[in-house]
């Protein structure tokens, strides 16, 4: 408890079993005088019930655009160890997977640089350093590097691509999502460290329709594992299912299949593939007995945003199948070309999927080369204004 | 200067094989199904018959180095000092199948939660809130502290009819799949922003600030070199402020929380979907934001007792209809449900078949 | 066959089984020039794949707006008898129902002042005269009121509004649709016969939700019979048709109803009404089983239009249940404070349907008095851009 | 002046119960049940035990005095006296039960086709085209002909799995309900409008002309005191011709039809729908349109084929998925399918679950 702080309310939320972020800030407070102020500032936002953080400056490292979020308090005088509380972005690796001792040589770092406080993970997917001054930027930047680690993006950039557990551990899984996130992040460091975009452009890569990433919800561009062939049934294994008393396959597995491709005679499952929709819903439920095709690669879908400025956007599907192999050079030609349309044409702050709902899906396709295809839509368009080209009117 | 080392940049992310235990890079690729032995245990089986064990625990995501270090020291005792983080912010452990039951006691011994894993109640995804943001409507981790510190068994040993994941963001700019979660707190401003004339020409853009409304609520204010702001057309999105620093809008009582339901990111059983609002507005009540964590475990026991197995909450309501769900939760319908943005008409029953209640 | 005009393509549609309109319009160029003339123009169209007529001026009788549509051909010298084009709407009887007496009187009119040629009906619902000249309006209109017919509506007006057979002949209806349809045409003829709307407005009424006049979909105001009660079941006769061989009461009836709240089980029918929602389907299949309920009243729905300028709207629920009795004194109440505020805001040509989308279904249901309810809509919103009046917000 | 009789005006609709045959007199508002005696030939029957024959037959809509009079007379043989038109612009007869053959004989021997009751093809809803209106980019009666010469066994005998509703507008006002039909014919334009600068200025006002486009390609054009038009950015919906009569349109070989599918206005099984596009343009090519009567033949032909019985052709295509029936029609999947107006993101498919075909 740091003595001169008082700060009954975020006293109070140090109790209760949810694991407290207020018990984090005083044990970084402890050894840190940034995270003391910051447990200041906190408490006095609880009894104000408004912000106490400015707009951030630009900051930065030297030769990246981004990577660090600048942040300046309003009450330097009052809590000057927050006076500057910037926060550095660090690329983690696919997958998040570490070893403690990776994990300890970061917090040797921003234990001796910054507030000791971190966000593991950031919703971009970043490991988030919470709270240094500017002067300890480049000090921090070249112990990373020093031990392997990098920056992830900020500012109108390629962000830090993310992607699910995938093949490393989840049977599910239809591509090596997390070597594709690998891949990608190494294709474009230029563009993640050097943003030169309209606006931020953010990459997840999900290896099923489960996607564990939401990358539908919650990024630009969009890669979700799926199948061209037939689910794998082992049908001994699906036996095995009828006979364990906690599913009943007709009800929770064939009457909840959206497209109603599936039919249970008590002993042999039959799936009509050519209706099936790789919803996965079926293989989640009996995942010893049903597994993903084997002709495997990836739905390619784009424009995923929060709402600002002309609403919220869920990804929408530009190429049905792609196969994905290593390195993916069709994938990242795609990707070449739609931020080269998007550079041309893009307004400031204009996401892409914005652009594509601006100037028409016609446009991006035909700038992409991409053909028009019924997957791309739910319905085709009931609105009556339909454009021609003047050389389609002969 | 010669012999300062040359200075490292664009090394990306560290190569990830380097961190999987053995048992994953012997496995990559190759697993063939898992079980889930309890909430925060599962098992996967690889084609080759080698077994990986997983255990959840879950993490405040805003997290000391001392709680990271405890995590690593834990993995050196029991997971081969091998660890990972998930996408909602939990960290998750590989022992072998005999330190599976000492990993578990020993983390409870230090109060750590084993969970999240099946059909509960995941870590809530969340943002920075009056932490470190500077367009926040509210907090982040003091509403998540507050709301799981009710529904952690949920977490932990409770199951519900299917998966419900909880989302926060602490403004409309919305960090975090807020807009495609069964359950979103979403905080929002309620009052037009203020204009600080006197500091606008040197902090501000008049094209751009004018150009970050959605509704064209901004024009140029010439006498007093700023902007003036047409208040019935302004829904305090606050994305002129994010452009212009002397648009502040954030205030004590205008603030608060909003909750939106029956949103999903998966494709399973139908397609991802997107929030939709159920309670326009809930004060700002720091520290334990009790409007909000009374509704959001209201929300949670009236899906529960009504949803089917498999059904996410979304799923529930569209086949009760939205009608029924307003009745069950006995939550008010109000001018603010009804959408009146681009796409309201999208949005409105374009047929007489629903149900009285 | 008239001898003057050379009208090849027309010949041809004079074959083949469908009634053909090309012998209709012969028929009366046997004793029309202004349909002889029609001849000749329309075959003209069909040689340069163009229209030869050009905009309507305004025409119309005294003391009336509208209820004519004028019409001048753009080749008058070669075509003189369309020199004057003209269309003059008459209000039928609600559900259509005519006798030979009644169609004879108008006849007689038409023959001795215009072409001979109608539309029986106009899509809105007007029996239309088509084709004559100015200087015969008045005499038209006089000889029409003399035998007890009027004009119908046209221009910025209330139009005319047309019904379902309902009750007269239908076992579904829920509302006296053509007296509800009469009525109001009754209450409303100065709005009718004096356009003074900031655009049309159409009025449909069907007593059930088969909605056999389109209203959803062709009219601003949509009354839609429906029931609060429940399906009434009379299970000897679903019975007899499990017996008859025509239809499987579990696949056609069960299996399609849309809310799963039907069961059967061979030889007792279940509906849980609570979850019905009145679409008619299964009452559609075994009309002698089951009948609507007996508590009836309206849905009333608003906005139902074609596509321009905004795109097409079908109409949206705004009262989901409202009683109709004669005088419908609640209904007309409703009608005349949504012209009021349609009036006070509505732009020169903007319907209400694209007025409630541009000032937001708020507005609207204060002006008119009518609470938020969830029947309004398929879904709350998914947009957080939500607005408060500023007493709201203490 | 005196003795001019005093002039009438605002009668509205004369009462409709002088002209209800007497057993619908009788029974208003008692009817019990109907059941299909043919395709052309119904009976209802009342609570009171009462029953109502009707016999129904097609009309070309464009009909002669002497047409009305042919029906005057078959009412007064075989219907008292009374008849009724539906609102798809059929003649009903309403003969006694002994009348009821020999009304369909005199019928048939006249030329006359009785039927469009039930599951098949009822009388096309259509609008003035070349006959009568100045904004047409294509004929009506012409079309509806040839269609209907081709389908009409549809009408009489032949049946479908459900009602397939044909309706035709020969431009975007869409004159009746082809917004929302089974198969819509619509006709459209494909070139911008000509602007006559000699004729604008005294025949249209430049705001109301600029403010009729629904896509802003109008601006003034001072210089020749008319207006100029972004050729890009007009889709030659014709609005502004409506409003100017120096902006037409028409064009031999631009113009011509496009088909829809898919849409519906009853809420049987599901709540009525838009059309949605299938064919972008088939050509004008009077007298017998040989490309759109074998369009809309095939789009009935695959649907008959494919569809479970009482399916309405929009809820076949959404059980089977839109990817299937541009597979089973051979259609081509064009840019022009996909939306590109205000609301085109609504359309765009979010959700990587679909069929392949
Ligand atoms: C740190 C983080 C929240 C967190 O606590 O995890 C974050 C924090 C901020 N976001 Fe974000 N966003 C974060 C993930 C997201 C996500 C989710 C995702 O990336 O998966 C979204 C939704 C997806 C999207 O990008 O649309 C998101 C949508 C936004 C937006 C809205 C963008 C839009 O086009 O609507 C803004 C506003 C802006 O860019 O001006 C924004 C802006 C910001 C700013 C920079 C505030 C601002 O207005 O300048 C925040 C800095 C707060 C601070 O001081 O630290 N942030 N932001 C997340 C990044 C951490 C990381 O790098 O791992
Ligand atoms: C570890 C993690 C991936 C990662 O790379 O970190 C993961 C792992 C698994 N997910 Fe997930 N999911 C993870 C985030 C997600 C997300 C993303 C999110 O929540 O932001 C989603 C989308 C959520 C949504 O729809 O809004 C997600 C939707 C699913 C689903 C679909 C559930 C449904 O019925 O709709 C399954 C299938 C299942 O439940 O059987 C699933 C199944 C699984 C399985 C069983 C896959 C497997 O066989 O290994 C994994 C472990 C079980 C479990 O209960 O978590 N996972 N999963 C993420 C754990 C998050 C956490 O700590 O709780
Ligand atoms: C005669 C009729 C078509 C027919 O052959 O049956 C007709 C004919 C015309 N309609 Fe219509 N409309 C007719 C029913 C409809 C319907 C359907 C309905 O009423 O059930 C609609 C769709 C519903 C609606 O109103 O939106 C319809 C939507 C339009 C529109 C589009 C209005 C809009 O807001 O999008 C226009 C354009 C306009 O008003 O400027 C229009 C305009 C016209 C004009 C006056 C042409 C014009 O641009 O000025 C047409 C006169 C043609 C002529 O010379 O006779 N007509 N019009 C129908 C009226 C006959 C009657 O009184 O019974
Ligand atoms: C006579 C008429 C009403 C009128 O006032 O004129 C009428 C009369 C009947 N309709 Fe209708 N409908 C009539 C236009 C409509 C329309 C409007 C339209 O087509 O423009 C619709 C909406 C069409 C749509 O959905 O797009 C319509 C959708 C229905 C339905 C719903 C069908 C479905 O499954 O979706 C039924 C129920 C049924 O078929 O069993 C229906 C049932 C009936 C019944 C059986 C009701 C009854 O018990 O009397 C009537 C005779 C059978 C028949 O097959 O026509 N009627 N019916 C209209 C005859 C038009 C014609 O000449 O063909
Ligand atoms: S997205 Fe699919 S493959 Fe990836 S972790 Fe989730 S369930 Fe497994
Ligand atoms: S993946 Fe989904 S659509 Fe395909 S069979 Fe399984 S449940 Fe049905
Ligand atoms: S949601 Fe808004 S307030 Fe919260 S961190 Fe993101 S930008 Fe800042
Ligand atoms: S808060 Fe949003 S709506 Fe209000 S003026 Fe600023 S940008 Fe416009
Ligand atoms: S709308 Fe309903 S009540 Fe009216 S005629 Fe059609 S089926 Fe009968
Ligand atoms: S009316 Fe429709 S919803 Fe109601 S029981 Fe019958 S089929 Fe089901
Ligand atoms: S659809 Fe167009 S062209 Fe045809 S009658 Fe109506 S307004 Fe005239
Ligand atoms: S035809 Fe339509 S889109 Fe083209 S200029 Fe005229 S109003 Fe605009």
């Amino acid at each position: 408890m740091s003595n001169d702080r008082k700060t009954p309310m975020l006293d109070d939320l140090e109790k209760g079993k949810w694991p407290s972020f207020a018990k984090e800030i005083k044990k970084a407070a402890a050894r840190s005088d940034t995270a003391k102020d910051l447990l200041g500032i906190l408490e006095r936002s609880y009894k104000d019930r408004v912000t106490h953080w400015k707009h951030g400056g630009i900051v930065g490292v030297l030769g990246y655009g981004g990577g660090v979020i600048g942040r300046y308090c309003d009450l330097p005088e009052e809590f000057p160890g927050v006076a500057h509380f910037h926060t550095v972005r660090v690329n983690p690796p696919s997958g998040f997977f570490y070893t403690s001792q990776a994990l300890r040589d970061l917090c040797d770092i921003w234990d001796k640089y910054g507030s000791g406080l971190t966000n593991t993970h950031g919703s971009t997917g970043d490991l988030i350093f919470l709270g240094t001054q500017t002067d300890k930027l480049e000090p921090i930047f070249s112990e990373l590097t020093a031990k392997g680690w990098d920056l992830g993006g900020s500012g109108s950039c390629l962000r830090t691509p993310s992607s699910c557990v995938g093949m490393a551990r989840c049977e599910f899984a239809n591509i090596d999502s997390m070597n594709i996130c690998h891949e990608l992040t190494h294709e474009f460091q230029d563009e993640l460290h050097r943003p030169a975009f309209p606006y931020k452009f953010k990459i997840k890569v999900s290896a099923c329709a489960n996607d564990c990433t939401a990358s539908v919800a919650r990024a630009d561009l969009s890669i979700i594992g799926t199948w061209r062939d037939n689910i794998r049934i082992d049908q001994a294994e699906v036996k095995n299912y009828a006979k364990s008393k906690n599913i009943n396959i007709q009800e929770e597995v064939v009457d909840m299949c959206p497209t109603k491709c599936m039919s249970w005679d008590g002993s042999t499952l039959k799936i009509n593939d050519k209706d099936c929709n790789r919803c996965m819903h079926c293989i989640n439920l009996m995942p010893k007995a049903l597994r993903p095709g084997k002709e495997k690669g990836a739905t390619i879908m784009l424009g995923g945003k929060a709402p600002i400025v002309t609403g919220a956007l869920m990804s929408w599907v530009i190429v049905p199948f792609m196969k994905l192999e290593k390195p993916y050079t069709e994938l990242k030609e795609l990707i070449r070309k739609m931020w080269e349309w998007w550079d041309e044409h893009g307004k400031n702050r204009e996401r892409i999927g914005e652009l594509v709902d601006r100037m028409g899906m016609r446009a991006f396709l035909e700038a992409v080369g991409l053909p028009p295809v019924p997957q791309m839509v739910k319905a085709p368009r009931t609105n009556p204004y339909v454009f021609w080209k003047a050389e389609e009117v002969k | 200067m010669a012999d300062k080392p040359k200075r490292i940049t664009d090394l990306g992310s560290p190569d990830y094989n380097k961190f999987l235990p053995p048992v994953i890079a012997k496995n990559y690729g190759k697993w063939k199904y898992h079980e889930y032995i309890n909430k925060g245990v599962m098992k996967h089986v690889s084609e080759t018959g080698d077994e990986l064990y997983t255990v959840r625990v879950a993490t405040p995501r805003l997290c000391s180095t001392d709680f990271i270090r405890e995590m690593c020291e834990i993995a050196d005792k029991f997971s081969g000092g091998h660890l990972r983080y998930t996408t909602r912010h939990n960290v998750e452990f590989f022992p072998t199948k005999d330190k599976v039951e000492p990993l578990q006691a020993e983390l409870k011994k230090r109060g750590h939660l084993v969970g999240g894993i099946g059909y509960g109640i995941s870590n809530v995804v969340h943002t920075q809130g009056w932490i470190h943001c500077h367009t926040p409507a509210t907090d982040a981790s003091g509403v998540v502290k507050a709301v799981m510190d009710e529904l952690h068994e949920y977490f932990t040993t409770k199951t519900l009819p299917a998966r419900v994941r909880i989302a926060l963001a602490c403004c409309l700019n919305m960090c975090g799949a807020v807009h495609c979660s069964d359950i979103a707190i979403l905080g929002i401003h309620r009052k037009p922003p203020r204009v600080l004339k006197e500091t606008f020409a040197n902090q501000c853009e008049t094209p751009t600030t004018i150009a970050a409304c959605p509704t064209g609520a901004i024009s140029p204010d010439p006498a007093t070199k700023s902007v003036k702001i047409k208040e019935e057309r302004c829904m305090y999105c606050g994305n002129c402020y994010t452009m212009c620093p002397s648009l502040p809008l954030a205030d004590a009582t205008g603030d608060g929380i909003s909750i939106w339901v029956g949103g999903k990111v998966s494709n399973a059983r139908g397609p991802a979907r997107m929030s939709k609002l159920a309670i326009p507005f809930l004060p700002n009540n720091p520290p334990r934001w009790p409007e909000v964590v009374k509704a959001v475990k209201h929300l949670v026991e009236v899906y529960a007792a009504n949803a089917r197995k498999h059904e996410r909450m979304g799923e529930w309501i569209e086949r009760i209809g939205w009608e029924r769900f307003f009745k069950l939760t006995g939550l008010p319908f109000t001018y603010q449900h009804i959408d009146d943005f681009t796409f309201a008409r999208e949005s409105f029953r374009m047929t007489p078949t629903f149900k009285w209640e």
